[in-house]
Order: structure tokens, then C-alpha cells, then sequence
């Protein structure tokens, strides 16, 4: 590549033409000032409290849930393609040989310099983040956080053990229970959608929460199936809570909110977990058979 | 043909069906049996669906619709706010991803075929490459779609990495690159159209529309912008066309059969949400048509100057997604059909060339044109096909391409511009001297080695055969009864016209 | 209030401190390398500081769930958490 | 006055201009090919501006037909400035997107 590309006139063009741009832009942005449309958004905080008590998780993993799995397939894929780029799975064609793959090769690792102080706390941290992460997860609908943010947290607890300790992590994934998990994660979040489908044909419908067909919420007219007792109780009441609130006491479920945000967990655990190893250990794959 | 189901059964399938067949086939990785017995059928079971389902919508997540009067509904005829996410799966979607899971049928097959050992995590990147494109074709969403095409760059991405060589984790790590400018330009957009509406359903926010206030007017101008970046970087139109050529150059030429009709797909999609969001401004289709004639001819010049099949065609396949997006931006119902139509043709023969460039890369020296020829004395079938898919590209008769470049080039005469008729009917000219130099030199020249016996590659599949027969009988009928598809795309064009809150 | 106190009816409050106490045995099988004693009391410690720290989710009023008063509570679901993970160490097959 | 002689050097200079370094026929075929294309099209755009007024359009097309006189064979440029070099790319989708806005804020 060469860096002559945006020098000279065309350097002079390429700063008139970003100025343009930026006028544009930002004309356009100071218009939007105090033009704020509300739109569909008082709906949804108008349905909030029948559900779990962090808004948030609503929003993002029932609501919009469907568009939070496909998000959630941007970490996976993201994983997957990193460690593609690293050699997972390349592949060749039978009998022809093109040239040779790229080879990246491992970190090389130097912990003896390391303070032994860093040493001997760092197993009990990584301990402390873990069991962090767990909770963060576990108070998914009713305080901030989620899956995504324990994954994040955990995987900065793999990458700890990995600055500390270099290829002896005390946290031991191995990659074979990095992509399980990943992959299970991801499927429990795509699966979670079935019991809603089966039930009343609607895709991720909260089978546990169950606003629309139990009556909670009058005036709805076209939903034909109800859905049965057995799975609101399955997936409702181990999460159902009570909302003491300025207007009144909500008995609320998030129902399958938990449940996704465990999913995703799992999947954002063994994604991001998985390209920390393979961009710091490397991937081998006469290594992996021979495990 | 009862629209007002909002939660047909089919769309999730599309979805979840590529999902859980590719996380799976990740974790397989090498068991090769138990991935060709699942990938076969997984996609075998997505042709079948899309060929029996019905039309509808589904709303995601099962929240109704608010009235405007008040109360809540699930009839998705009425007129009323969605609270959930929407697909729709319509005449024009159903024969989109009918296509596009016959070629992942396909595509599937030959690379169980012809590829060796792990190849669980390349096969389970083909099945997320139509996962995307059915996510962008279906979807009625701008947040989704920009989902959709966010992790459509990512897997385009990932199949060009894989088969591992310098030039493609080159093309790979560029292309991606610039999915974040481009990614970013549409989230800016669709904050943007948020803004001023309120809702991120495409109907919604059409109908929600102020323009009235000609002050938000630069607003929706500038989301214009950022949205046509977004559509140049996903459909690979100029000028970020050579980036995208080489995406399609590096990859094995069957993962190029996805990744063009992922892209046609994109461009259709994007291309319709423009016209139908933004169509009523001034200027906007004066942008997108110069965008598609550029593109056209600039694709078409540097096929010209290729030298390597495999970069011939990837050329060839980003100039004629000009033509598609020549009858979109066109915004007449004749265009529109024209550019959907010529999309979905585009889809078929740009695969039987493909695909015959995939045989030529058996025989094991590349497929340049100085160093492989003589190919049609050791496989003369596959010399036929890709003569006969060269005919369907360049837009002869009784061919699909013949059909669908004679709808544009009419509607480009009844929009007034005689001049966009004389660009298609270059590049249709050019599209066939560009192939067939490529095809004389690597199939008709004769060949020296050849004499001595060398033996070197391995035997073309018998799949791909069937493959390529397949696909030239769907250049044909589409060619002799263009009426099969063109009566699918009337509706959907007839509605981006005349009813934009249906997709 | 005070019935809710004792008498968690809703379970919602419960669900958390076992979901925590399950992962953290899940996770815990993946932790390698010995431990003494005086550290396994030492994190102990550690996490019931964090644990008050952290206090009880918003919306919890039961004993069980950690809810104590007003102005005091503690996590129960860090602690599970950590102690999930000790159990989960005991188990360790085949990772060392 | 010049002599055939001196026409067919002046011919073989701007046919040997095209291709840089060692050229084949079907290279060559290929570059001439693409410069008459591009000669075509050139005329064509010029000849777009009859929509705004016919005589605007007849000038352009005059002009455009001098320039291309004048700076020989464009393939070249146009080759170079289609590299998949990311500079250039990005060269190209900011003066793409400044004249996307200029014309739609503005225009």
C-alpha cells in the first residue's frame, strides 16, 4: 500500500471534500435539536413494569429480542472469523495446491519478571472477577447489567490469568470448551424462541411473562392461542418478583429474559475468551488431535 | 395469499434453521460424515420451506400493534404501530430465497465434495452467508437490517479467509475495513431517521415521516447519504468496487456463488428501502442512477483488462449489480421489475459461470488465462456450460439475461434516457468479449501440456455437473417463460410504487 | 412487608442465588493449580466484603435474598457465586 | 505535413502507451477494448447534460471529445485509480460522499 495515495492535490481535494462533510453533518445534526420525535417508545415503558423491573433488559432481550440474537451472531461470527484468520478451519481443495496457508505464529511469554506480590494475589482476583461476572449475570432483569457485560467481565478474568501467568492460567479453558460453550450459548438464546413459537406461532414470545394472552393487559384482538399454564410456570415463576412502586404493587415476571441473558453469557464467554487464546497461544491443529 | 397473518411460520426457520445447522457444524469441524448428512439436509429442508410457504408477516417476539385509535392488534392489514420486530416474506422474497437456498443446496454439495479436512466452520459460514441475506431480503426494520448487513461483511469476511492464502486475507481484511466506515454511516442513518420519527420500523417511519418540515428536510438528506454509503459498501458499487472484486476474486469461485447473491440480495434490499424512504426527495434517484452507470462502466472496463478468470467474473458480477441498481434507481414499476428481475437472473448465470470457472480451478493451475488452456478437450461439458452461461451474461437469446436486459433497456427508452439503454447495451457487449477471451484462452486454445498427458488436479465432481445442468435449465425457462418470475416481481415493484408501507 | 421478610413467596428472589451457585460450579471445574487453606479464607472473606458491598438487587425483600434493612443487605448471589466455585474446584476432573 | 511513416510512429507510440511492461495481444485487445469503451462512455455522460439545456450539453460534448484528444489513452489512469489500494478507495468514497451531500443539501 502506498501512503503517497493522499498526498498532493488529492490530499487538498480529500480535506475540502471531508470539510463538505463535515458542514453537512452537522448542520443536519443541529436541525435535529429539539425535533425528537417520541414515537413508538412511550408504548413500551407504558408495558415495562408487567415485566422485569430493569427496563432495559425488556427492551433489549424481549422486545427487540429477536434483533439482540442476530447481534449476539456478531460475536460469535466475530469469533469464529478471527480464529479462522489464525488457522481454524482452513481449508483446501482436494488435489490442488494453491499456496501455502499464513502461519501466524504464538506469543512468546516472559512472567519470571513478574512481582511476586502480582503472583500470589492474582488466583484469588480471578476468583473474585469469575464470581463478578456471576453476579452481574444473575441480576440481569432487575439491576444493570446482563450477558453480555459477564461475558466481558469474565473473559477480562482469562485475560488476567493469561498476563500473569502466560501459558499455566490458573482459568484452564481448554478451546474445545471455549467453542461448546460459545456454540451452546448461542443456542440456548436461539432456542429459547420455541416455546413461544409452538405456543402461539409468535417467535420468542415470552412464554413466562405472558402478557398478551393472560389478560393483563386488556383489548388485544387477533391472538388466537393461549398459552399453557405448565410453561408460564416453567419459565415465569422462578423469576416472578414483587414491585413495590409509586402507583401501585406489580407482580412481575421477566420471564425468559434470565434464561437468554444466560445464553448469551455463554456465548460472549466463548467467543471473546476464544480469541484472546487463539491470538495469544495460537491454534495448532495436529495440537488439538493430539489432545 | 392472506397478508394479514402476522405470524407466519416460515420466516423463523429461515433464521434459526441456518443458525443452530452452523453452530453445530462449528463444533463438528472435522467429522466430515456427520456434517455433509447434516448441512444436506438442513439446507435441502430450507429449499422446501421456501417453496411451500405461504406469504405473511412475523412479528418478532409476538407484541402487537398499537392502534391509532387506541388498543392493540395482530392483524397485520390493519393500520397500526409495531411494537415488534417485522419481517415480511412476499412474492419477491420467496423466490429470492428460494434461489439463494438452491445455490446454498448447492454450494454445500460441492465443497463436501471437493474440499478435505475441517471444513466444518467454511460450510457453517456458507449457511450464516444465507442466513444473512435472507435476514436483509426479509426484514422490515432499519436497525435489524443494519444488523443484517453488519453481519453480512463479517461472514463475507470469514469465507474469504478461509481458504487461507496471502491475497485473501488481504481482500478480507480491507473489505472489513471498510465495513466499519460503512456500518457506522448507516447506524448514523438510522439515528437519524429515529429521530425525526420515532419508530424504526421502515412503514412506521415512512408514514411518520415529517415532510411537512421542510427544516428536517437536510436531516433526511444526510441520513440519504450515509444510507447510499452503506448500499455502495454492501452491494460493492462503485468506488468501492475494486474492493469487493477482490473479495469475490480471492474466495474458492462456489463460496463466490454465495457471496454474489448475497450481495444482489443486499442491493435489492437496501436499493428498495432507499427508493421507498427517500424516493420522494429531489435528487435522490439522480445519485443512485449515476452510482449504478458508473458502476456498470467501470466494472465492465476492468474485466477487459483482466487477465485471470476468476478476476474477470468478479469484475463482470460487480458491473452488472449495476444494472440492477440501474432499475431500481430508476423508480418506475417497469424499472423495478427490470432491476429485480435482472438481479435474480444475474443470481443464476453469474453461478453457472462460476461454477465453471470452479472446474477449471480442479485441473490445478489457477485459472489465469497464461497458464491454463486447453481445458475443453479434458472436459468438454464443462466448456459448454460456461459458453452457454457466457451467452446468458452477455444477454442473448434464449437466455434469462436476454429478458431481463430488454425490460430495463425499455424502461430506461420510457423514463426518457435513451443513454442508460445504450450503457446496458454496452456493457451487455462488453460483458461478452471480456468472457469470451477469457473462455477461448482457457478452454478453446489448444495446449501443449495436454499433449505430453500431464496429469495434474483432481477430477471434476459429477456434482458440479448437476449443479451447472440445474442452473442452465433455470437460464433457459427463465429466458423462454420470463412470465414464472416477472409475475412475482410485479407485486412487489406495484407495491414499492404505489403502497411504500409494504415492503 | 415484614411477611415478605421472612416468607420469600416469590421465588424470583431465590432463582438468582441458585443460578449463580450453578455456574460457579461449572466454572469452578475449569480453575487449575492448588490452593491453601488460608486462601480459600482469605477470598471468603474478601467476597463477603464485596458482597455488601455489592448489597441486594433493588426489588428484594426477603431474608433469604440478602435483604435485611433499609440501608443494609448483602449479596447473596456473589457469595453463592464464590462458593460455587470452591465446590467446583473440589470436583476438577482431569484438568490439572 | 507528415509522411505515413511518421503517422505510423505517431500511432505506434499511442498504441504502445497503453500497456506498461511486457504486453501480450489479449492484454493488448483488452486495454484498447476498455479505451474505446471508456471514449464512449465519456461522450455518453457528456451528453447527460442535455437535460438541463441542449446547447450546455453540445459544449460538454465538444469539450469532452478535446480532452480525451488530448490526454491520450486514459486507461491507464483509470486502471490505477481502480487499484483496491485503500488510500485510493477511501480517496474515493470521501470526494463520493462530499458530492452526495454538496448536491443533495445544496443542490
Amino acid at each position: 500500500m502506498d501512503s503517497k495515495g493522499l498526498k498532493g492535490s488529492r490530499g487538498i481535494i480529500a480535506v475540502i471534500a471531508l470539510m463538505i462533510i463535515f458542514v453537512g453533518v452537522s448542520t443536519s445534526l443541529l436541525q435535529l435539536n429539539g425535533n425528537v420525535a417520541r414515537g413508538i417508545s412511550p408504548e413500551y415503558n407504558e408495558l415495562a413494569p408487567y415485566e422485569a423491573p430493569n427496563n432495559l433488559a425488556s427492551w433489549v432481550y424481549d422486545y427487540r429480542g429477536f434483533d439482540t440474537l442476530i447481534e449476539t451472531g456478531v460475536i460469535y461470527v466475530g469469533a469464529l472469523v478471527s480464529v479462522l484468520a489464525i488457522g481454524r478451519g482452513i481449508v483446501r481443495v482436494k488435489g490442488v495446491e494453491g499456496d501455502a496457508p499464513v502461519a501466524p505464529s504464538s506469543m512468546e511469554f516472559n512472567v519470571s519478571t513478574l512481582n511476586v506480590i502480582l503472583k500470589y494475589f492474582g488466583v484469588p482476583v480471578i476468583i473474585l472477577l469469575v464470581a463478578y461476572a456471576l453476579l452481574v449475570l444473575t441480576g440481569a432483569a432487575t439491576s444493570g447489567g446482563g450477558g453480555f457485560q459477564c461475558g466481558v467481565i469474565f473473559s477480562s478474568a482469562y485475560l488476567l490469568g493469561m498476563i500473569f501467568y502466560g501459558r499455566k492460567n490458573p482459568l484452564n479453558l481448554s478451546k474445545k470448551f471455549l467453542i461448546a460453550i460459545g456454540g451452546v450459548g448461542w443456542s440456548i438464546y436461539a432456542l429459547l424462541g420455541l416455546p413461544g413459537y409452538l405456543t402461539t406461532g409468535y417467535w420468542q414470545y415470552n412464554v413466562g411473562a405472558d402478557l398478551w394472552t393472560s389478560g393483563v393487559i386488556p383489548g388485544v384482538d387477533g391472538m388466537a392461542a393461549v398459552v399453557p399454564d405448565i410453561l408460564r410456570q416453567l419459565f415465569g415463576d422462578p423469576f416472578r418478583l414483587l414491585l413495590v412502586m409509586s402507583d401501585g404493587t406489580y407482580a412481575s415476571t421477566a420471564g425468559i429474559v434470565p434464561l437468554i441473558n444466560i445464553g448469551e453469557a455463554f456465548n460472549v464467554i466463548g467467543a471473546i475468551c476464544l480469541i484472546f487464546l487463539v491470538f495469544v497461544y495460537g491454534w495448532n491443529d495436529e495440537e488439538e488431535k493430539s489432545r | 395469499m392472506n397478508e394479514s397473518i402476522s405470524n407466519l411460520w416460515s420466516i423463523p426457520l429461515f433464521i434459526i434453521i441456518p443458525i443452530l445447522t452452523a453452530i453445530a457444524l462449528n463444533i463438528m469441524y472435522n467429522r466430515k460424515k456427520a456434517i455433509s448428512v447434516t448441512a444436506v439436509a438442513s439446507s435441502f429442508a430450507l429449499v422446501v420451506i421456501s417453496a411451500l410457504s405461504p406469504f405473511g408477516f412475523h412479528w418478532f417476539t409476538g407484541h402487537p400493534a398499537v392502534l391509532p385509535t387506541g388498543g392493540y392488534t395482530y392483524r397485520a392489514d390493519l393500520l397500526g404501530w409495531r411494537l415488534s420486530l417485522e419481517y415480511y416474506y412476499g412474492p419477491l422474497q420467496q423466490i429470492a430465497i428460494f434461489l439463494a437456498s438452491l445455490l446454498l443446496l448447492f454450494v454445500v454439495m460441492i465443497s463436501i465434495k471437493s474440499l478435505k479436512k475441517n471444513i466444518g466452520p467454511y460450510i457453517s459460514l456458507l449457511f450464516l452467508t444465507f442466513m444473512s441475506s435472507a435476514i436483509v431480503i426479509m426484514v422490515n426494520d432499519f436497525y435489524h437490517m443494519w444488523i443484517g448487513v453488519e453481519i453480512g461483511s463479517l461472514i463475507v469476511a470469514g469465507v474469504v479467509l478461509a481458504s487461507g492464502e496471502a491475497v485473501s486475507q488481504k481482500a478480507a481484511l480491507k473489505y472489513t475495513f471498510f465495513s466499519a466506515l460503512s456500518g457506522a454511516g448507516l447506524a448514523i442513518a438510522l439515528a437519524l431517521i429515529l429521530g425525526v420519527t420515532g419508530y424504526s420500523n421502515i412503514s412506521d417511519a415512512i408514514k411518520a415521516m415529517p415532510l411537512s418540515n421542510g427544516s428536517l428536510a437536510s436531516i433526511l438528506y444526510v441520513a440519504f447519504g450515509f444510507t447510499v454509503l452503506s448500499w455502495v459498501y454492501a452491494g460493492g458499487l462503485a468506488p468501492i468496487h475494486p474492493l469487493k472484486a477482490d473479495v469475490y476474486g480471492a474466495s474458492f469461485p462456489h463460496a463466490t456463488v454465495l457471496l454474489q447473491a448475497q450481495s444482489k440480495l443486499m442491493l435489492v434490499a437496501i436499493g428498495l428501502l432507499l427508493l421507498r424512504v427517500f424516493g420522494t426527495l429531489p435528487f435522490a434517484k439522480e445519485v443512485m442512477l449515476s452510482i449504478s452507470v458508473l458502476t456498470m462502466m467501470l466494472g465492465v472496463v476492468m474485466a477487459m483488462l483482466q487477465t485471470d478468470f476468476r478476476w474477470t467474473l468478479a469484475y463482470l458480477i460487480v458491473s452488472h449489480s449495476g444494472l440492477v441498481t440501474l432499475g431500481i434507481s430508476l423508480g418506475t414499476v417497469q424499472g423495478i421489475i427490470g432491476g429485480l428481475f435482472q438481479a435474480i437472473n444475474d443470481v443464476v448465470y453469474m453461478s453457472v459461470l462460476l461454477l465453471a470457472c470452479e472446474g477449471v480451478y480442479y485441473f490445478g493451475r489457477g485459472t489465469s488465462i497464461k497458464s491454463v488452456s486447453g481445458i475443453a478437450k479434458r472436459a468438454p461439458w464443462l466448456a459448454i456450460a460456461a459458453i452457454l452461461g457466457a451467452f446468458a451474461a452477455s444477454g442473448v437469446p434464449p437466455f434469462n439475461g436476454f429478458q431481463s436486459e430488454i425490460i430495463l433497456i425499455q424502461a430506461s427508452l420510457n423514463y426518457g434516457m435513451p443513454e442508460l439503454a445504450i450503457v446496458v447495451l454496452m456493457v451487455s457487449v462488453t460483458t461478452f468479449i471480456a468472457l469470451f477471451k477469457g473462455i477461448y484462452n482457457i478452454f478453446l486454445r489448444p495446449d501443449d501440456a495436454l499433449n505430453n498427458n500431464e496429469k495434474t488436479g483432481t477430477p471434476v465432481p459429477k456434482i458440479l455437473y448437476a449443479c451447472l445442468a440445474a442452473l442452465i435449465f433455470i437460464t433457459v425457462l427463465f429466458g423462454v417463460y420470463p412470465q414464472l418470475a416477472i409475475n412475482f416481481l410485479t407485486e412487489a415493484a406495484l407495491k414499492v410504487v404505489y403502497i411504500p408501507w409494504v415492503p | 412487608m415484614i411477611e415478605l421478610q421472612l416468607f420469600p413467596a416469590l421465588a424470583g428472589e431465590v432463582t438468582t442465588i441458585v443460578i449463580a451457585l450453578v455456574l460457579g460450579i461449572l466454572f469452578g471445574t475449569r480453575f487449575q493449580g492448588g490452593m491453601s487453606k488460608r486462601m480459600v479464607g482469605m477470598v471468603f472473606g474478601l467476597s463477603i466484603i464485596a458482597a455488601i458491598l455489592f448489597e441486594a438487587p433493588i426489588f428484594t425483600w426477603s431474608l433469604i435474598a440478602g435483604f435485611i434493612n433499609e440501608d443494609f443487605s448483602i449479596s447473596l448471589a456473589f457469595i453463592a457465586a464464590t462458593v460455587g466455585i470452591f465446590i467446583g474446584m473440589l470436583f476438577r476432573g482431569g484438568h490439572e | 505535413m507528415g509522411s505515413i511513416d511518421s503517422l505510423y510512429d505517431k500511432v505506434k507510440r499511442f498504441v504502445t502507451e497503453f500497456t506498461s511492461g511486457k504486453s501480450t495481444s489479449s492484454a493488448m485487445t483488452g486495454y484498447m477494448t476498455g479505451e474505446l469503451q471508456i471514449v464512449v462512455f465519456m461522450m455518453i455522460l457528456a451528453s447527460f447534460f442535455r437535460i438541463f439545456s441542449i446547447p450546455l450539453g453540445m459544449v460538454i460534448l465538444a469539450a469532452v471529445v478535446g480532452a480525451i484528444f488530448i490526454f491520450g489513452p486514459m486507461i491507464k489512469t483509470i486502471e490505477d485509480e481502480n487499484s483496491s489500494d485503500l488510500n485510493r478507495v477511501l480517496f474515493w468514497v470521501m470526494i463520493y460522499f462530499a458530492v452526495i451531500i454538496a448536491v443533495t443539501l445544496w443542490g
